[in-house]
């Protein structure tokens, strides 16, 4: 076990004060209202400023567009952009779908991809869930059907966070409604600016925005094809078990779960700590001074500690689940304050109490619901069996 | 506390209870689709609406007939708040209702009482009792020029040249900073018994919102049903999963423990207020909590879906505890229920 | 809506003062000594006693053995029953038995059993659950074979409550193996000193006593079979859905729901709140003093008068679950003191709260477990579908 | 409270520790059927399993080296502690262990901790500040002559002439009543310090009782598991289920999370004892109520067996809550784990 401070050597202190000097300049109030106002979970200005230095893929070569950096200069990178609320959506998904482009684009097209998602020019966003399909990503509907060298895609997928924000995005599609429903998949990286590619906006009462995007007779190109046809899941696999959280390296320098949501929940819970410091009771007394006020506090500050060390998608399923129930008892423990809204008089450090109820719910969906993680953890942390269900293998739809 | 105590326990309404229920029902259905409840936000007011629900009576029916109300039970106003919470109204129904009756028992103010009757003027309440003279956010301050409040002074009235600044929070309510010091005040009575008055007050409100998150939690619970009825994954329909039907199985059984526990309250309110006073705070904590859970479950039942601005559900998500925070931390409810069973035992 | 106190008139007043003085003299501290010796949930002095007076079954009319008492008088009886603890498991089952007898047993026999029955001689216990079968009672194993003008039986039951002190056994059988699972069923009233009965204690840490029921070769009478053959479904939903709470007078007479162990959490919620108010903490304060401890004990109070009137099965479902966790926090909040028990030095109450806390966990299995009602709730009161299983209609053993 | 500082969250066990868990486990799996738990009810003590707990330097092994133990780390000792917990071994280990390093810390009563090295002489703490000569429970007294005591005298050593009368409990643990004025006394220290020496002894008490009952929780939930996977109904087997499925997968996050927890601040407690003085109880909290819940869930999900005496998962529901509630309520840690906080921010 180590969970000690980490040694920086004369090196990585110099960068962690470069990165620090770096993102007092670009991360300014001007993006934080950006984000409050659009929810992109994306910055222009922020995106290609981190490419210019390589931090956007800090790992890679600095040949191929990266830093070169270690893995400690990493995680000071990470834990800097995480203190900072620096919107990385959109870089998250770009990260996903990369993965997947190395593995399983034609070559050229990668290559000459590469640059251009490093410096940030080039984003990627994932159209993998149909308007009607929910969890079930396997029963895609959208029909890509053959034309000589390309492809030509109908339907409509939902969720497509980012898109607006996006030069292309990890579609899949059903290429063979014969097969067996794994079996008639194949995925394509499509063009956004492609003609009859339509982006609707959708927003959360999280504050964030995502898309709903509509192919009506929208050609592709063969060579945007991922992976062989038919063999869509196969290709899908890769980025979708790095959402999961799989294949990270075991040194300590990631988080132990997959948390969700629980920075949020922290931050909730810390300013509400400090409201309780300076608030009296309408008998005079002071908040932090009421034994019941400590007893209910306490017992959110022991769920977001078991929400960061719990692991792999148990971690997931519990931060999740912990923020969700834990933040609507925090708004109870603070009153009306608590959900002023930003900006409001009176409201608590910028509203981050109503923030962090409104934007809790969604995490118990992103990338897979909360009951499709407990499903996984039963099937695989406790080998409980499956239940057999008519579209388990087929496709119904 | 007598736990054997040979009572009857029922629940039926009688034929002028269910009127109340379906009149109030309809109207509130027919008069508030959603599109209505967008409109008014962020403030959470729809003046036209409010002259409706006035013509309806909704505003003097429970004040008593020689201040020209009908003298209509609590029952009967738990039924009313029930179904304003189902679609979510946005009117400051609550909160003047129980403004105007306590107004009508403190005496004095004889006009005011009669223009809130009228629905004319809107009242409401302070429900912090005022130390030190600090400020509180006061429900429905944003659309009242008249709020009633408790201070060492007693009960006070305070009336403003016009209604304190809204402030935006995530219920859309017409919420408002209350400076004691503001206003017109007069003194309408002192001393324990006026205490009393506010702390009958407070607990109506506490009631009479328990009801509005009951009829919010039942039609947050609605859209997670037929959601999970109609959406399909692996060819069956998601509520055939027990992992979507026992968390709506579980809200639906709290929602009717909490329809019930408000009804209950309100009858011993009305028919024996000295028997059970911490009925309606028991009412209050468990609808709120039902109101929670409904929301979220609903929410996250629809996946996605349940998630967006332009899905019905944000609406009740939103409002279920923006509307129950407004009555502050129930975990002070909750120590006065167990003052009370300690009192009793 | 009423929810006042019944007036009485002068006749059920006397009424009222004449169970409790006949309940005084026979619910002695010797009843409860041997109950918790026992676990029978049954005292056959109290139960004869009872009988004597008509009052186990106090609605028939005095020629059948009953008091031909009103509701109100039942209502008043059946208060003062529950306020002395009077163990009534197996005049329960009894009662559930008899509404099938009197459906589907052979006149003669039923004409015969009704004076013993309402004298407390004859007492019946339920005979539903295979070993393997779980909640699943339509998947009953053990086999009936014809022989003759007699039945023999092969096989055993689990949790047959009382058979002990009971004389016949209501009992689920296989009569047709390749029927359908529903259609090969019989019920049969089986006299338990029949040779080949074996009948072996089992004990819960409820403290309470069950069975398991062996049958070999094991021979019953025709007339003893109830209902028509391979007809055991239809003559089974008597008792089964009086159990489930249905067919109750609507006149506010009878609890809302179908609490269960709501009596017991109140009765530990009453004994922790006393306790507080002479118990100081180490700091010297009293307990009813402390904010965080009105606070969670305010919280109990709520989930215990919220299952009191949450409606039918609903309400069975709730205050078992609100009970299992609400005496969990109580005895958090009481501390060791809570657990020592019942003649231990320092035991809260006769160790109450201890008692309170083993009890609880069986509330949520008997007379089907809260999934089971969890499960009939989404279909019945929400309408969702049923999930069809492979063995939801075929006899799948 | 730093949210983002570079720390390494390394919980992989190095080969010694390893070697630690692996022995114990074998040991206790080995030494300790069902069958020799039921026998040693309701005291809950087997004097030759202790000898053999002792003979696997068990007693020892958390002392220093200069009081004749290994001076293992406190990592270690949740490691051996949570493999006792899987069986729950009728030994009064934690409170031994712990009250033998307060000892050691001390100083004093030196042949006194000699013998408890060697386990000659079972030591115990009382984990409640004396307060006005009340008495108070005290774990496994009625198996220990000796009992550390903290008071306003200072922290005290009674030794007494025979241990205290057991006093029978749900979770069959060695209780027994402690009286401040019993038995022959000895301050060992007194003043802040001393004070500090107890505070850090309760909570390794609570952290290394946190890590038996991650093992209780543990073998419960395993329990849980062979009966879903194995019990079949509807011609599926029950585990298939989301209704049984789910809540055990609950309980599995909840245990891996408290594993987590109590290594976590066991690290911290060895090797930054200032840092985070408030982990061991955040441990204990989170581990009694992942211990309540898997000890639920899995009685009940083996249905009516679930509930029998002869069943074993009767052994660990009982003990799950008759263990923890030996710390007292964990409202009075989850206070001063939020003071922890309020001091932070």
């Amino acid at each position: 076990m180590d969970l000690g401070t980490v040694e920086l050597t004369p090196e990585q202190e110099a960068f962690r004060q470069e990165v620090r000097a770096f993102l007092d300049e670009i991360v300014t109030e001007e993006v934080h209202e950006h984000e409050r106002r659009t929810g992109d979970g994306f910055h222009v200005g922020v995106h290609l400023a981190l490419g210019s230095r390589g931090w956007l893929f800090p790992e890679w070569p600095v040949a191929d567009g990266g830093a070169g950096l270690d893995r400690v200069c990493q995680r000071v990178l990470a834990l800097e952009l995480a203190r900072r609320h620096v919107p990385m959506v959109t870089h998250s998904t770009t990260g996903l779908v990369w993965a997947a482009v190395e593995l399983s684009a034609d070559p050229e097209l990668a290559a000459r991809l590469k640059p251009e998602v490093a410096a940030g020019r080039v984003r990627f966003c994932l159209g993998y869930s149909d308007p009607e399909g929910g969890s079930d990503i396997a029963g895609a509907t959208l029909r890509a059907v053959r034309d000589g060298d390309e492809w030509v895609l109908n339907g409509s997928k939902l969720w497509t966070t980012g898109a607006h924000n996006c030069q292309y995005t990890f579609l899949i599609t059903r290429t063979d409604p014969e097969a067996p429903k794994h079996k008639g998949l194949t995925m394509f990286l499509v063009p956004l600016d492609s003609p009859g590619v339509e982006i609707q906006a959708i927003h959360t009462y999280g504050g964030e925005r995502t898309n709903a995007v509509y192919y009506t007779d929208v050609h592709v190109s063969d060579t945007h094809r991922m992976g062989d046809v038919n063999a869509g899941w196969a290709t899908l696999q890769g980025p979708l078990s790095a959402e999961h959280g799989a294949g990270r390296p075991d040194d300590g320098l990631s988080d132990v779960g997959m948390a969700m949501g629980t920075r949020e929940f922290e931050a909730a819970i810390d300013a509400a700590a400090r409201w309780a410091k300076h608030t009296t009771r309408p008998d005079g007394t002071l908040v932090a001074d009421d034994p019941a006020f400590l007893d209910r506090l306490g017992a959110l500050v022991v769920e977001a500690e078991a929400s960061r060390v719990t692991p792999g998608p148990m971690g997931r399923v519990k931060s999740s689940l912990s923020y969700i129930a834990g933040i609507a008892e925090l708004v109870d423990l603070v009153g009306p304050e608590a959900l002023l809204a930003h900006g409001a008089d009176g409201a608590i450090e910028g509203g981050v109490l109503d923030y962090a109820h409104r934007f809790a719910q969604g995490t118990a969906t992103y990338g897979g619901t909360t009951e499709v993680f407990k499903g996984m953890i039963a099937q695989h942390v406790l080998g409980l069996p499956r239940l057999n269900l008519p579209g388990s293998k087929q496709w119904v739809r | 506390m007598e736990r054997f105590e040979l009572r009857r326990q029922d629940f039926r309404l009688d034929d002028d209870q269910q009127a109340v229920r379906e009149g109030f029902g309809d109207f509130f259905t027919k008069q508030v689709p959603s599109s209505l409840v967008r409109d008014a936000q962020p403030l959470g007011f729809d003046a036209d609406l409010w002259q409706r629900v006035v013509a309806m009576g909704a505003t003097s029916m429970g004040l008593p007939e020689e201040a020209g109300g009908d003298g209509a039970t609590l029952v009967d106003l738990v039924l009313v708040a029930e179904e304003l919470g189902r679609v979510v109204a946005p009117v400051p129904l609550v909160s003047h209702v129980v403004a105007s009756r306590l107004l009508a028992r403190a005496g004095g103010a004889g006009e005011l009482l009669a223009a809130a009757a009228e629905g004319e003027r809107v009242v409401t309440l302070a429900l912090q009792p005022g130390v030190g003279g600090n400020r509180q956010l006061v429900p429905d301050a944003a659309v009242a020029r008249d709020v009633l409040a408790w201070s060492a002074e007693g009960l006070t009235l305070h009336t403003l040249p016009e209604p304190a600044a809204h402030v935006p929070n995530q219920g859309s309510t017409p919420l408002a900073w209350f400076d004691p010091a503001a206003g017109e005040r007069t003194v309408l009575a002192a001393g324990p018994g006026a205490e009393a008055l506010f702390r009958t007050a407070v607990a109506e409100w506490k009631l009479l919102t328990g009801a509005a998150l009951v009829g919010i939690a039942e039609s947050a619970l609605q859209l997670g049903v037929e959601f999970a009825k109609s959406r399909r994954t692996l060819g069956v329909a998601i509520g055939a999963l027990q992992g979507v039907a026992f968390p709506l199985a579980d809200v639906v059984s709290e929602i009717s423990g909490a329809r019930n526990l408000v009804r209950k309250a309100a009858w011993y309110a009305e028919h024996e207020p000295a028997t059970r006073p911490d009925l309606p705070l028991v009412a209050f904590v468990h609808a709120a909590r039902a109101a929670t859970e409904a929301a979220w479950v609903s929410a996250h039942t629809q996946g996605g879906l349940g998630f967006t601005v332009e899905a019905d559900i944000s609406l009740f998500f939103l409002r279920a505890k923006g509307w129950s925070v407004l009555g502050g931390d129930p975990g002070a409810d909750r120590r006065h229920i167990a003052a009370a069973l300690l009192a009793a035992v």
